[in-house]
């Protein structure tokens, strides 16, 4: 799950992490008032899930409230990548002496949570590890130990000679790495972490990836899920514990598993459709699951032609097929539908669906891809 | 042969009683799996179709002898269930469980380590040796005996393979799905490595999928340490960058982790990669000479 | 460190362990009114820093107000094993159906804590452990980590089959280790744990001891030190970084280091004579160190004779001839004094003590015991 | 030989700029200790008694080859700085600090017996290898080169009895004080080993105090595995159950523990043990049948 920079920053703030002061708007009257208040120069960021949101005209300066409420006028509403900006942070603008860069994935390799640190700030990171990779100093830390002091200070010092400044960063580095365990991150990042002509060091931005999987220990963090982030139809599969993806195809798909779901999509691009969603309704699927996945797929006004593509294992096809028989009663589909059941339980499944109306059966993945892409056209 | 089962492991099933747990079981004794005990804390003395039941698996490997477990159990209980079966002795451990949280599978294969005890999973299909021995909650039918190792990070993709397989008439030594997460306890390498020794195994199908750089990686270890012939298949050409597809190990981050990039390296490391999965029993026929 | 029972069950209870009520008292007055307010049978147990308080008399049941005032008048103010009962715990008296024993140690042999159980509690662990060692289940755990679950399980259901007693066994023994951890305990201790014939868990006994040396992280728990269960002179020695406990005899030992007092102890004993306490002034002492150590050894009316044996390495014996001139001035001591100092800046020592009257200096360990014990005679 | 340290050792201070440190540094490199570096972070580049002092123990293990290391950091940053010996691959991590926390060091040790690194101490004298090379802050001048190895939980006790020796006319192999906390990282039958196997060594000293049962532990080694003669001395005999005698270690408990058992323990092992202090010499002697 995402979460803004916003959000990452108050964990950042709870953890001990210097973040500068900043309020969230959503509407440019609330950024005219927030930017009288700092009474300084202040920064109006976009609050997308996405980054490039300094290229793409998200991330601006107000030298006056009135400047920054027309910033936030264009901001507002913009959209970037694909994700539109309902979210600003306005936060008080701050002089900068130098950037560091600070983070830390999940080295999956490794199998161990990973810290970067270079002392060049502000930089895309995956760029600076291809094309010099000399300029990153790693370390891999335990969860339940954190990072420890010894380590901070290898990589402090390794970037900043200056005592009073990698003591800075030593700390902030514990206090990040304690952060990313603490909410079960895949990503904690400080990009950049400056340098005041003070001699200060504040993450002026902050971004946190957490893992699906451990939020249920993280109701407060579950709680943070941006719900206008996602479209409606996403939120409905995930509460239904379908996992959804709109594409802007034609031929929505429905399977269970994700590598099959993928391959499954990749064969309708292969002879020559356009899928309209990776949909995997998962393993042990009831009925309801099927119901949910065809409502959310039919609401879809692009799609043409729904493509059951179904290998039992744990799934029973029968299941499948129940559901898929509540629904064309329940929501009256008019699309066509092609369905490959496959494995266990599979007899069951073929006399269920025997005599559906305009359920086009199929015996291989092949034979249901193709069925479908014709169909689509 | 085949590798990590066989007709002589001695398989105990932890969360035998819980629904997918005694659904599996029944399934896996009903493919021969020689299946000598059950765990679920307090439930000791019942029988799941005949499998005795214990509280702990400590008690289930000192009464039974078991050497392998399968772990259905939900995942806010799943780690303590894996490392319960490394602390009991049990040299291989299957988990099936989706959802566990990534930091957790870090500090449970930490341990693991230090035990020697071999993880698959989690979040994985499990593994069978056709005709021997199954593991897991693959549909046992869909696989026949026969000399290629199946290795997939994918559960009901790789069922499409091995079926794929079998309709063309190759049978399979061992299949093993890894699992999808992105921290796992055994990985294309390492199971590459125990198919490149298993006298049993003539040939190698590997499916990837988006997402790391394990692909890549394999890739490197089949070129410069592999004899045996593998054909690979590599899902989610169409996935977009940045949106995670299903599975927790399967997202585009950062431009990297695409299937141009792993096709690319799985052709360039001389291995034949299928374009779409019906091409893999073809290609496979050709790598095997048939 | 030691706390009492009333402390421990207050760690615990916020642990999460369940333990009965209780209200400390130190006057037989309030003993009565909490008694009242129970209204109840309530037990009155004294709290003091030893076993075997039950044997002693220290805790006694009372079936109303009255005669639980009655047994406080004869527990405050008694003496268990030298320590002078100052307060009593008053607490609701509980049927018991089953009592178990519950305790985590650190092994020092493991380099681990260990946590033991046994069916049967209310008994001396120390002595079912050379009795019948088979009734102890024993497990390892890491402090970082924590017992898991898994091991609490088998733990628990190795001394209870019955599920539903065996859960709430296996989670208390789970909060009992993060209490050791968190506390940096040497002991943590429920013996018994009982089991009521409601099928209710309540531990009703609770001790734990605390890593001194961990003390400068828990300021909470320090705060726990009961002063009043030590001597005055105890804990002055204790303030100035002294290790001093007090004995019968009637040589004052001074001596730097922990082992070497030891062995000037023993040797006293060996020659005839009688040492007055243990002293360590550590290593590094300062004058003032030697001054407090000679100021709490001529507190002691038993002493007759004051005897230093210093062994210079990390201390110096300038630094100590010096405290001891210093003390000489300072505290006018009359008795008579046996140095021996030898090791870094032996030279400098015995020049600075060169003529002190009453002060006779010793080349060798056995030489200055000797004289010591002659001088007391 | 010596065990564990001599003059080939390549020696590093943790914490030299302290005050304990930077004395205790100057007194090693004046007995001849091969002082190669210190460590402070934040003092990179400043030099103490002509040793260069680094930022960290990496950085000095680059520079300097450093191979061990002593600490003399104050207990709050004690686990930290003997995990930065130990990581950054110094073999031998020598731990002077008193009032480390039992539980921290739990915790260092696991990480330490996994990475190989030994750990003398904490809460300890340190160890001499007379004429070649000092690691700690024992008085160098009361050692003499010679047969005799000592072990020993205390301090100045050590010192007493090492003095007594040297004025025998007995000289030390090695002397190793291995600390008075409950938790070691070397224990009585590490050193013992180590002692049987070393060439130079021809007879032992060991010196026990109350509290646990290393000292039993240490007797049963000697009688089972070695060959040397082993001379012992308990201090701790007038000790009161209950109270602890300045070590953490140094307690008797539940009536265990005790000087008298500990002696029992010994002498039932076949070791001498000296009854007071100026014993060890004449006993020593007649061990090596001088």
């Amino acid at each position: 799950m995402n979460i803004h920079e916003y959000q990452a920053k108050e964990i950042f703030r709870n953890a001990g992490i210097p973040v500068p002061e900043g309020t969230v708007a959503t509407t440019v009257e609330q950024v005219r008032d927030i930017a009288a208040r700092f009474g300084t120069r202040v920064v109006v960021k976009a609050q997308v899930h996405t980054g490039g949101r300094g290229k793409a005209g998200g991330v601006k300066l107000a030298h006056n409230p009135e400047e920054a409420a027309g910033l936030a006028e264009k901001i507002l509403g913009m959209e970037i990548k694909g994700h539109v900006v309902r979210k600003v942070l306005v936060t008080p603008a701050v002089d900068i002496s130098h950037e560091y860069y600070l983070g830390v994935v999940l080295d999956r390799a490794a199998g161990r949570p990973l810290v970067m640190v270079s002392r060049e700030g502000g930089i895309d990171i995956e760029e600076v590890a291809k094309t010099n990779p000399g300029a990153i100093l790693r370390e891999h830390f335990d969860p339940s130990t954190g990072l420890y002091p010894f380590q901070a200070r290898q990589l402090a010092y390794g970037i900043e000679p200056e005592p009073h400044f990698a003591k800075q960063i030593a700390s902030i580095l514990i206090k990040l790495c304690r952060c990313f365990a603490q909410v079960d991150g895949s990503l904690a990042e400080i990009n950049p972490l400056i340098r005041t002509p003070g001699g200060e060091m504040i993450a002026i931005d902050a971004k946190i990836n957490l893992d699906d999987s451990a939020l249920f220990h993280h109701h407060d963090l579950e709680a943070m899920r941006d719900s206008s982030a996602e479209s409606a139809n996403e939120a409905a599969a995930r509460e239904m514990g379908l996992s959804y993806i709109k594409l802007d195809g034609a031929i929505g798909c429905v399977v269970n598993g994700a590598g099959l779901a993928m391959a499954t999509m990749d064969l309708v691009k292969h002879f020559g459709g356009s899928p309209a969603n990776f949909l995997d309704i998962g393993g042990s699927s009831s009925p309801d699951k099927v119901i949910t996945a065809i409502r959310i797929i039919t609401e879809d006004q692009n799609v043409k032609v729904i493509l059951f593509n179904i290998f039992g294992g744990i799934t029973r096809c029968d299941d499948v097929a129940n559901g898929l028989i509540r629904a064309l009663s329940a929501t009256k589909v008019k699309l066509p539908i092609v369905a490959r059941l496959t494995g266990t339980n599979e007899e069951e499944a073929r006399q269920i669906l025997g005599s559906v109306e305009g359920l086009t059966p199929a015996e291989t993945m092949d034979e249901a891809v193709q069925r479908a892409v014709e169909l689509a056209r | 042969m085949s590798i990590l089962i066989d007709e002589k492991s001695r398989v105990v099933v932890q969360g035998i009683t819980g629904r997918d747990g005694a659904f599996h079981s029944r399934a896996m004794k009903a493919y021969g799996t020689n299946l000598v005990a059950g765990v679920t804390p307090g439930k000791a003395g019942e029988r799941v179709d005949q499998v005795p039941v214990y509280n702990t698996v400590a008690d289930a490997v000192r009464e039974t002898g078991a050497d392998t477990s399968v772990v259905y159990v939900p995942p806010a209980f799943a780690k303590d269930a894996i490392l319960e079966a490394a602390y009991a002795g049990v040299r291989l451990v299957v988990a099936i469980t989706e959802g566990i949280p990534a930091l957790s599978m870090v500090e449970v294969l930490q341990t693991l380590n230090r035990l020697g005890t071999r993880l698959v999973g989690p979040n994985c299909p499990g593994l069978i040796s056709p005709g021997k021995c199954k593991v897991g909650i693959m549909p046992g039918e869909i696989h026949k005996q026969g000399p290629v190792g199946v290795v997939s990070r994918s559960g009901t993709l790789t069922y499409e393979m091995v079926y794929q397989l079998t309709k063309t008439g190759i049978g399979q030594s061992t299949c093993i799905g890894i699992g999808g997460d992105p921290i796992i306890g055994t990985n294309f390498i390492d199971v590459l490595s125990l198919f490149e020794a298993d006298p049993e195994t003539k040939a190698v199908v590997m499916i990837g999928e988006i997402g790391g750089s394990a692909e890549e990686e394999a890739a490197e270890f089949v070129k410069s340490k592999m004899s045996k012939p593998v054909v690979g298949f590599i899902a989610g050409q169409t996935a977009p960058p940045g949106k995670r597809m299903g599975h927790a190990g399967a997202i585009i981050s950062g431009g990297s982790g695409t299937a141009a990039e792993k096709i690319k390296a799985l052709s360039a490391a001389g291995i034949p990669v299928a374009k779409i999965p019906s091409e893999v029993g073809p290609l496979m026929k050709e790598a095997l000479g048939l």
